[in-house]
Formats: C-alpha cells, structure tokens, sequence
C-alpha cells in the first residue's frame, strides 16, 4: 500500500514536470501551428540562468525572476527570426527549423554556461514530507502546484480574455483575425514570451530535483512532446493530463513490471491512444473538408 | 527521347563516385565518400516516403538500426554470411515497417511525427536494454564482410577505405536508380498524387492507405540497408545508431537538399557529413554552426538547397 | 436502366441533420443534377455518395451493388469517380502527370516492377501518356502538357480535373460545380463537353449554380433545402416549382455570403 | 533536361568544394604528432571536457618545457560527441590524414571500440580512456588503457561489503554505456565475493525520480546495501531519493561520480556516508606526504584547477596518465610508431593520478586494486574509509 502510494507520489511528480513543459507548446501551437521543439531549451534556460544568476550572489526569486524574463526574450527572438520568416513552411520545414533552433540555442549555453551539472537549494528545505507510508519533498509540490497554477492560468487566458480568444482565432484563421483587427504580429509575440517564460518558470521549478545541465532540453522536449500528443496537442487540458498520465505510467512500470522498460511502455501506450484516438485524449476533431 | 533526365541524374552521380578518388589526398577522404553515400542511401529512402509521398518519420534511425544489428547478431547467432544477414535485416525491417505502418500512417502532421518517434525510441530501447544479445549501449563488434579479401584473392588489393567507398557508392547509384525509377512509375505516381491530395487521388482508385504503407517499407529498407552498410564498415556497432538524434538527422539531410529531389537530398546527406569534418577547427561553435544553417536554408530556401539553387540558375538563363 | 441509386442518406454533423433521407437515382447516359441553396447540402451529399463522408443512415446502390460506406478507390474500381468543387488538383505535378494518374487502375502493376523499371511497366506507361495526351487535346491542353499544374489558370484546372476523372473511363461521374469560376466562353464550352459525355452512356451527378446551364442539359433535377430534398423531376417541371422558386428567392443574399466564407476557409485551409 | 544537368553539376560542384574545404590543415614537418579524439561535447561531455582540456594543457606544458628530446608535440583534437561512428572517422583522420604517431581518447567504452579497429589495422599506439574490460582482455598489441576496469570497481566495493558483513545488496544502474557495463560486470563476480545482490533496477540517464525503483529495493526481503553503478546527474538523484524514502542502508556508489561536484548535487546532507572507490587525485589534501602519488596528483591538481577554474575529476586524470605514459614512452621512441608502442608495453613503475602502471605484453592495463581508495563522504567532503 505505501509501495503503491510512494509509486503514486512519484508519478505525480515526474508528471508534472512532463506537464509543465507540455503546457509550454501549449500556446505556441495554438498561436501558430507550429510545435516548437525549442521548448525544452527554455526550460534548460529557465533553469541554467537562474544557477549563474544565483551563484553570481542575487537571491534566489530575483535569480528566477531574471532568468524568466531573459528566456521570454529569447523566446520573442526565436519568433521574430526563425519562425515568422518561415511562415506558412510545411511541417516537416518547421521541425526543422525549431530543432535547428534548439540546436543553436544548446550551443549557446554551452559556449555562455558551462558544461557542468548544476542545482540550486530547494525553495522550502529538503525535509520529505510523510504521507500514508510515503515521502514526497516539499519541492514536488512547488512542481505539482506549479503544473496546476499555469493550467488553470492557461484555462482562464485562453476562455475567458479577449486576448487568449485573439490567440486562438490567429491560430484558426490569421487573415480572418487580421480583418477583424486582431494583430496577429502582436499576439504571435506574446505567445512565444509567454511560451519561453512558462519553459523558463518551469526549468526554475524543476532544478532542485532533476538537476540542470546545457542539454537536458532534449530529452525534457521529447517527453513534454510526447505528453501534449498524448492529451491532444493545442489543449492545456490535454497537455496537463497528459503529462501526469505519462509520469503515472513510467512510475507504475518501474514500481510493478520493469524498470527497464517503463519508457517502452510509456510510448507504447502513446502509440496505442492514437491509434484509437488520432487527435489525442481531448483533441479536437477535424472533418476534412472537400 | 533517347537521353531522359534520370540518365543524366546517375550518369552524374557516377561520374562524381568515380572521379573524385583522383582529388583525394589521403585514405580519410575515402572513409568520409563512404559515410556519405551510406547516409545518403537512407535520406533517399525519406525522399520516397517524405518528397513523393509525402509522410513524415522522425523514427527512421530505428531501421537503420535493425539493419546494423542484423549484420551484427545474424553472423554472430545464426551463423549467417555477413550479406545474408544484410538481406534478413531488410527483410525484417520491411515486415515492421508493413506492421507498424498500417496503423500509425492514419495518423496526420505532427501526431504520425510522434508516433514514429515512439517507434523508433522503442527500437533503441530494446537495443540498449537486451544486453544478453546486443551486449546493451557498449556496443558490439560485427562481422567482416569477406569480400575485400575475396578481391584480394583475386587480385584486386583495396585498402579498407577505399573498398568501402566502393561498395557504398555502387549501392548508393543502384538505390538512386530505382528511386528514380519510381519516381516516374504508376506506384511513384500515386505516392505523389496523394501528397498533392489524398482525397482526389482515391477518387481515381488510389489505395492510399497501400501506397503509404509501400513508401514507408521501401523507405525502410533503404534505412536498413544504410544501417548495415554502416555497421560492416565501422566492424563495431552501438545503439546509437538507431537514436532519436540519427532519426533527425536523417530529415535534416532530406529536407536541406531538397526533399523532392533524389540528387538534392544526397547533396545534403554531403553537406551535413561534412559539415562536422569541417568544423573541427572551430569544434565549440559546431553546434551552434549546424543549427544555424539547418534554420537558415529552411527560411531562405525553403524547397531546399538544390531545387532553389536550380530555380535560380534557371531563371538567370532564361 | 438504373445505375446509380441512392436511398434514404442522411448525416449529421455534432447532431445537427446536415442531409437527411435524400433518395434518386440515375441511369447510363443520363444527367442528373442536384440543385438547392448553398448549406443545402449538395457537397455533403456527393461526399456520402463518393465515399468520402460515411453517411449515418441509408443506402447507394451502384448497378444493383450495395456499395455504401465503400472507400472511395473502392467506388472508383467499380467505375464511379468525381470532381471538386474546390479543385483538388496535384499542384506539383505536371499536367499530363495529373491525367495519368487519372489512368492509375488501367497503369499499375506490381511494385518490384516499377521499382526496378521492368519492360511492361515501360510499355505500360507509354501507352497511358498516349491516351493522356489525346485527353488532354480534347480540351485543349496538350500544350500546357509538361507544365506544372500549379501554375495554370483556375479554367484550365477546372477542365483538367475533369479529364483526370475521364481517364478512369467511370461510369458514374460526380461533377461538382465543373463551370463555378469560369466565364461564359468557357462554361458554354464545359456545358458541351458534359453532354457530350453523357452521350457516350456516362451517367452523370451534377452540382451546379448556372441555373441556366443546369436546365440546358438535365435530364433530371433534385432540389435539396435544408438536408431535404424538396422537389425532384424534368427541368421544366421543377422550375415552376413553387417551394423551389421560394427556397431560392429566400435565400439569395445569405447564400453569397456563405459561399464566400466557406472559400476563405478553404483557401487559408490549403495554404496551411 | 537542362534542369537536369545543372542539378547535377551544381552537386558535383558543391561536394567538390566543401571535400576540398576538409584539407586546410596542410602536415607540416620535425614534430611528434600526437592525435586525440574524445568526447567534449555531447551526452558523455563531462568525461571528454576535462580530459579534452588535460590534453590540450599537458601539451602546451611539454611544449613550452622544450618538448620532448626537443622535438615539440603537435596536437590533433577532434571531439567525437560521443558518437561512435564520428570516433571511427576521426581516428581514420588522424592516421591518414593527420599521419599521427599515436593515439589518446576514446571516452567511452563505444568510441573507444571504434578507435581500436583503426588503430589496430593500421598499428597506431593508442590509449584509451574508457572503462570496459573488453578493451584490453583479449590484449590487443596497439591498445592500452588508464582507468580501472567497471570489474575492478565492482571487486572493490564488494571487497569493501563483505569486510562490513555487508552480502545481500540491491542494486540501481544507469541505463547508459557505464551503468550498463558496471552493472553487467558486477553481476559477473558478484558471487566470487559471496556478495547475492537481491534487486536489480535501471534508470534511464535523463530521470528525474528514482523512487520507484528505490522503494521495490527498499522493500526486497533482505537487502544490506545499495549499489548504484551509473554517471551524470542519476547518482545523484538516487543518492537524494534515498534520503528523502528515509532508506537506512549504507548506499555505495561507482567511480563513475568520483567529484567534488557529486558531493554538491546530492547535498552533502544526503551523501554523508556514501562510499565510491576512488582515486588518489580526490583526497590530494589529505594524502600522506609518503604516499607514491602525492607528487602527480598534486601536480596536476594544481595544474589544471589554476587554468580552468574548475574542480579536477578522476576522468581528466585519466587523460592525464594517459599522455604522462605516451610521453614517457616518446622519450625511448620518438616518431615511430612501432617503437612508440614497445616503449608502451615495456613501462614499469610510472606512477599517475589513477595509480601505478606497469604494463606487459599480457597486461595492458597494468594497474592493479592498490591504487583504488575505498572513499567516503563524511561533513560534504571525501575521507579514506579504510
């Protein structure tokens, strides 16, 4: 019971990192149709910033603070001179483009940063806290609760602003938004700062426990790729649950069956949800039209 | 006609296999021809499945894959010929490509993108994690081929490099051929047709779940092929060769030259194989130098290298 | 005889009840047309009966055969095809590509053969560029042969996409909207093109807004309103059909600006 | 048709530059060229970017000390990413292109397979850096290596177990290259030292939770001790997951993370107590003025902390004995190759920072457990356990 409870607790956590960077490619794709492959770079920015930021002698919050607004901006870089120039490329173009994009953006850190593995303290102490026979760290829960609070963020931008309805409807139809005054220009850099420093608060979120290096960007991208595919990409909802699913699911293969294989069986369950379920959990459904 | 263009293409590409050893000023430049036509093998199986056909796999290094472990575990456990072992690699590559293909090819833009590169992660997990076959991430030593003795024997005395380059280049001009050849086929066709439109092209009697699923196991044949070719050479082989970065590789190569042209995506199987080598004198700038080209030819030329450089001379002379 | 029968088809789209219990039939050699306001749901219906959409509720026939819910390659082995009426061209390919891929069933054989170039894969395809290049002549496209499809102009496509649907020699032909977009030169010659096919025993489903052309060449007229049908006979007598004349004057304005929406989405759709 | 042609020749014309572009580095003359292909960059970075750096750093040292027998060594550094397949063309260029003497690198067990084959064809001296035993067993004539095998490191910690009564362990590897291969090998000799390791677990290199795995060994019946053979960040999140499950076995890790670096990742709260098999090179501070290896490791240490700014690790070690031994043996024989490689195998008694090497032509490894510290972790830093 506490196995189960402990494997439970872990899942969550994992999840919620998977979740924090699926809810990133979030935005961009609803903004632009473009799953931008870059977002586990900001997340490795998000945290590599605030490690030298900090280790430079600012506290911590102004660290994050710092590194957020930072990976926002390059976040608005990455739109203004790789993606809007190539408006409107295929999607195999576009892939292209956003890992060639991740890609410079590594190198980058590399030459900036280092090549060390690096961590900053946990917000609230390492003390686990104790729950029906399991430990979780208290930073599990910043993790978990920060999964959420930019969920719920994403819900209310995206149904209840006029903003997040412009963002939607660039995605949909940008002409359409155009004529009926949205600026599409606009509303495509915020969603890519937006994107970035959601990337970014997450990589500030997760250092404390998955630790932080130049390239830990791609495999964080796969999984939170992986995650958004499963949910259905475009919805925050899809993105959260899926995150969660599949951090669920490694924890229970590594607790009950193989811990070999959780990542095989992590995919293959990815695999068989689309086959029943092409768009994803909650994605929408497209009738094409002729 | 008596002259038709896909003449032209291999007569070219002969020319270039067979002609650049006199420029060569050391044995290197022979294993580097090599690892370019073997990657350019498997980028013009991604022009099939990707340029005429129009379907996406960021999973492809998972046959490459199969294909070096083929040649790696089918002299070793079965006690199969090196060559044998190449065609059961294929052979076996062409029955997963056909199983997994049938489902995962309904699946559209970025969702079948990640249902390839499920297929192809699970392919390098298993490699990593069966140690008790494939020795796991430390990797294992193949078979050799035999044949560059046999011509030896005969008295045909190759160096290592210079045999290999042979040999790749010979497969690669065969693969070139019939890609080209089903370029302009009914099969090549209909892949085509159903890039430009799936619904019209089944409104003509096209079987596009068929023709997909053909694009996709000849794509990974070719990707097989290119793995073994790879393994034999290297004599040693580890499951790198089947991970997610090979599979984007491979695209790279595809989608930078030109995916639309066989020739174009072997011109940029060429430039990102070389690439590195060149780049050695500034290795801390490597990546950032690779990325920014792989973003820079998709922005300024976005059908590709070749195809856009061809528009332009052809505009000029027009 | 009959040759195309439809009964009682009928989708819904998220519960609303886009075409519902639509029934007709055609015969060899016969032009049927189905006429109605535009989101009156002409296109749906085509899309059920060429397989594209899979209709809730009942049945096409083709030549006494249930062939519903067939896949549309299906259909088009059985001889039926059709057109777009937002063109479906393969922009990339040349134009006499385009028409031989019409000749797809008739051109392939195996796959190793194509792979490897055999000699009756050869004689195979110079036969079928043959006969696409006298297609072609009929409608005077054999110059713009080796041009690339993309590049011709929206007429020149129009007829083009119906000689690709020639090429598989259909008995059935869905025709949707072949004359929209072009001028009076050209539907007039459209118009004739059409006769002339159904002269030679095609049996032809037309969708078409030239009221003027629909009642020139129709041997049959189906009115559909709303998903229904509301009238159906010879020419003449559904002219001076009174619920048709009002369903029409009804709704002439809002029909325009529907239309215009629906190829703004499909423009930026294709763009996309 | 005419598309076509410029097509072609446009390819023709582009491969012929960018092939012509490779040979910007002319071979120049009366020098020992010492080539050196590892992995800087990539997923086995911090084992290649010290190791990169010692090269380049002992090279310039020896250079500036007027070479050797006056003759000044040429470096040719490629970094391979880790990827085998670049490993194998790299020391193809090195041999036919950069025509070297001998070869160091090869950071791990992957591209250092790859290297051999080339070194061996073509008889090229080479040393590796990785750990795998398959490297030198069977000996092959060309081929050396500085580290301890993964097996010597798992004989030393059982050893280590069962002085403690420490027999029915759980273990928890990585599922990269080292892990993998430490895992495989310890599984290999475990029963030789009456060790029965109860629960074997895996984690994949990028895992950001371990608990899992941890509270199934926790739970197994038995369980005295947890082994965790890996590199990277994973040691140090098992090392942290286990103080956060309260788990109270004694926790031993591999060679794999011997920095100070570690001890910071993990927090020294949750390292303390934590036992590896070292090498002298961490505990510099606290060895004893007699030790055999004060001098080298101090050297080094000092060396290399001074001109990078970064803490020196046991991997920067290996390259250092690595040139220390191929220097050494250019000093009998010079530009030759052959000799170069006799020279190799005849070196007896030359101590490094890892231990005291004294090759045969059956031994190409030619270290021996001596040299191997039981460490320990005690109030964030290292201490000798024995």
């Amino acid at each position: 019971m506490d196995a189960l409870m402990q494997f439970l607790l872990s899942g969550m956590t994992v999840g919620a990192v998977y979740a924090l960077v699926a809810l990133g490619f979030t935005i961009i794709y609803n903004a632009s149709d473009v799953v931008n492959f870059a977002q586990g770079e900001f997340v490795m920015l998000g945290g590599m910033i605030t490690v030298f930021a900090h280790a430079a002698g600012l506290p911590l919050p102004l660290a994050a603070l710092i590194a957020i607004v930072l990976t926002a901006l390059v976040g608005v870089a990455l739109n203004k001179l790789a993606i809007e120039p190539a408006r409107g490329a295929p999607v195999v173009s576009l892939i292209i483009i956003t890992i060639g994009a991740s890609i410079v953006i590594r190198g980058a850190a590399q030459l900036i940063f280092d090549k060390q593995l690096h961590r900053f303290p946990s917000f609230s102490g390492d003390e686990p806290i104790r729950l029906l026979g399991a430990a979780i760290l208290p930073q599990s829960l910043w993790v978990v609760g920060g999964a959420f609070f930019i969920f719920i963020g994403l819900w209310v931008f995206f149904t209840k602003t006029l903003t997040g309805k412009a963002v939607l409807a660039t995605a949909n139809n940008r002409l359409a938004a155009q004529l009926v005054g949205i600026n599409t220009g606009w509303v495509m850099t915020l969603s890519f700062s937006l994107s970035a420093a959601i990337g970014a608060l997450a990589g500030v979120l997760v250092t404390p426990i998955t630790l932080v290096a130049y390239d830990v960007g791609v495999g964080l991208a796969l999984k939170g790729f992986a995650a958004a595919m499963l949910g259905g990409m475009g919805n925050p909802k899809g993105a959260l649950v899926g995150g969660i699913l599949l951090g669920l699911l490694e924890a229970m293969t590594a607790g009950y069956l193989s811990s070999q294989y959780k990542d095989a069986v992590a995919f293959i369950v990815i695999l068989a949800v689309l086959f029943a379920m092409p768009q994803g959990i909650f994605g929408a459904k497209r009738t094409e039209r002729v | 006609m008596t002259f038709n263009s896909k003449w032209v293409q291999l007569a070219v590409l002969l020319a270039l296999i067979a002609i650049l050893p006199v420029f060569f000023p050391s044995g290197y430049y022979f294993r580097v021809g090599a690892l370019i036509f073997v990657n350019a093998l498997s980028v013009v199986g991604l022009v099939i499945l990707i340029g005429y056909a129009g379907q996406i796999s960021l999973g492809h290094a998972g046959f490459a894959g199969i294909g070096a472990y083929a040649c790696a575990l089918g002299p070793e456990a079965l006690g199969l010929h090196p060559a044998l072992a190449m065609l059961l690699g294929a052979l076996v590559s062409a029955i997963m490509a056909a199983l997994i293909g049938k489902p995962i090819l309904r699946l559209k833009g970025y969702y079948l993108a990640v249902a390839t590169l499920g297929f192809g992660i699970l392919v390098s997990m298993v490699l990593t994690n069966e140690r008790s076959l494939t020795r796991g991430p430390d990797g294992m030593e193949v078979a050799e081929l035999g044949l560059r003795d046999f011509l030896k024997g005969v008295g045909l005395k190759l160096s290592s490099g210079e045999f290999w380059y042979l040999v790749c280049g010979l497969v690669l001009i065969v693969g070139v051929w019939i890609a080209l050849n089903l370029f302009n086929s009914s099969t090549g066709r209909a892949m085509r047709a159903l890039h430009g439109s799936e619904v019209a092209a089944r409104t003509v009697g096209i079987d596009v779940a068929q023709v997909k699923l053909q694009a996709f196991v000849i794509s990974a044949v070719y990707a097989s092929v290119a793995g073994s070719l790879l393994s034999l050479q290297n004599r040693f082989i580890t499951p790198d060769v089947a991970g997610f970065m090979h599979s984007i590789e491979m695209v790279t190569m595809a989608v930078l030259g030109g995916v639309n042209s066989v020739l174009g995506a072997t011109l940029g199987a060429a430039i990102l194989t070389l690439l590195p080598q060149v780049l050695t004198v500034f290795a801390e700038y490597e990546q950032l130098i690779m990325g920014l080209v792989m973003i820079l030819v998709m922005i300024f030329l976005p059908r590709g290298l070749l195809p856009s450089i061809a528009a332009k001379l052809r505009g000029r002379g027009e | 005889m009959t040759l195309l029968q439809v009964e009682g088809l009928g989708i819904s789209f998220g519960g609303l009840r886009a075409v519902n219990d639509v029934g007709f039939s055609a015969s060899a050699g016969e032009i049927v047309s189905v006429i109605g306001p535009n989101g009156a749901g002409k296109t749906t219906l085509f899309n059920m009966i060429s397989g594209v959409y899979l209709p809730d509720r009942g049945r096409v026939m083709l030549d006494g055969q249930d062939v519903t819910r067939f896949e549309p390659h299906l259909l088009a082995r059985m001889g039926m095809t059709r057109t777009f009426q937002n063109l479906q061209i393969f922009q990339d390919m040349t134009v006499l590509e385009n028409v031989i891929v019409g000749f797809h069933l008739a051109e392939r054989g195996h796959l190793l053969a194509d792979l490897l170039a055999l000699p009756g894969t050869k004689r195979r395809s110079a036969e079928v560029r043959e006969k696409a290049m006298a297609l072609l002549t009929r409608v005077r496209l054999d110059k713009a042969a080796e041009q690339v499809a993309g590049n011709l102009s929206y007429g020149a496509l129009k007829r083009l996409e119906i000689v690709r649907a020639l090429a598989m020699s259909p008995r059935v032909l869905l025709l949707d909207e072949p004359a929209a977009g072009c001028n009076a030169v050209e539907t007039e010659e459209i118009d004739a093109f059409i006769a002339e096919l159904a002269a030679t025993g095609i049996g032809i489903l037309l969708v078409e807004h030239d009221m003027k052309m629909v009642m020139r060449i129709s041997n049959h007229i189906v009115v559909l309103d709303h998903g229904e049908k509301i009238a159906e006979g010879k020419p003449d007598e559904v002219s001076r059909n009174p619920e048709v004349i009002s369903a029409y004057l009804g709704t002439v304005d809002a029909e325009q600006d529907e239309q215009d929406e629906e190829d703004e989405k499909e423009a930026t759709h294709a763009v996309g | 048709m005419k598309t076509a042609i410029t097509t072609a020749l446009t390819t023709g014309m582009t491969t012929l530059v960018a092939l012509g572009a490779i040979s910007l580095s002319a071979p120049a003359s009366a020098e020992i060229r010492l080539g050196a292909s590892v992995s800087a960059t990539g997923p086995a970075a911090f084992l290649g970017d010290p190791e990169a750096k010692t090269i380049e750093m002992l090279v310039e040292q020896i250079n500036e000390a007027g070479g050797i027998n006056g003759e000044k060594i040429k470096l040719f550094l490629y970094d391979d990413g880790g990827d085998p397949n670049k490993a194998r063309t790299f020391a193809t260029r090195l041999v036919e292109d950069d025509e070297v003497t001998a070869i160091i690198g090869g950071s791990t067990t992957g591209t250092t397979m790859s290297i051999i084959s080339v070194a061996e064809d073509e008889s090229i001296p080479f040393i590796s850096l990785a750990g795998a035993i398959q490297i030198i067993d069977p000996v092959r004539a060309n081929v050396f290596k500085t580290p301890h095998t993964d097996r010597m490191a798992c004989a030393k910690i059982f050893t280590d177990m069962a002085a403690r009564g420490l027999t029915r362990i759980g273990m928890i590897s990585g599922t990269d290259g080292f892990g993998a291969s430490m895992q495989a090998q310890c599984h290999d000799i475990a029963a030789e030292h009456g060790i029965e390791v109860l629960a074997d677990e895996t984690y994949g290199p990028q895992d950001a939770d371990m608990t899992p795995q941890l509270t199934k060994i926790a739970k197994t019946e038995g369980v005295q001790a947890i082994l965790n053979p890996g590199f990277g960040q994973g040691p140090a999140i098992v090392t942290r997951n286990k103080a956060q499950l309260g788990i109270d076995l004694p926790l031993y890790q591999s060679h794999g993370v011997a920095s100070d670096g570690f001890i910071k990742l993990a927090g020294a709260e949750a390292a303390e107590g934590v036992r590896l098999p070292g090498t002298a090179l961490l505990i510099a501070d606290i060895l004893p003025d007699g030790d055999p290896q004060k001098e080298v490791v101090t050297t080094y240490k000092t060396a290399f902390e001074a001109k990078f700014d970064q803490k020196v690790s046991t991997f920067g070690g290996y390259a250092n004995d690595a040139f220390l031994l191929m220097a050494n043996a250019m000093k009998t024989g010079g530009a030759d190759a052959e000799a170069i490689r006799d020279a190799l195998e005849a070196t007896t008694g030359l101590v490094g920072t890892t231990g005291t090497y004294s090759f045969s032509a059956t031994d190409h490894l030619g270290l021996d457990l001596s040299a191997f510290r039981m460490l320990e972790i005690r109030d964030g830093g290292w201490a000798l356990a024995e």
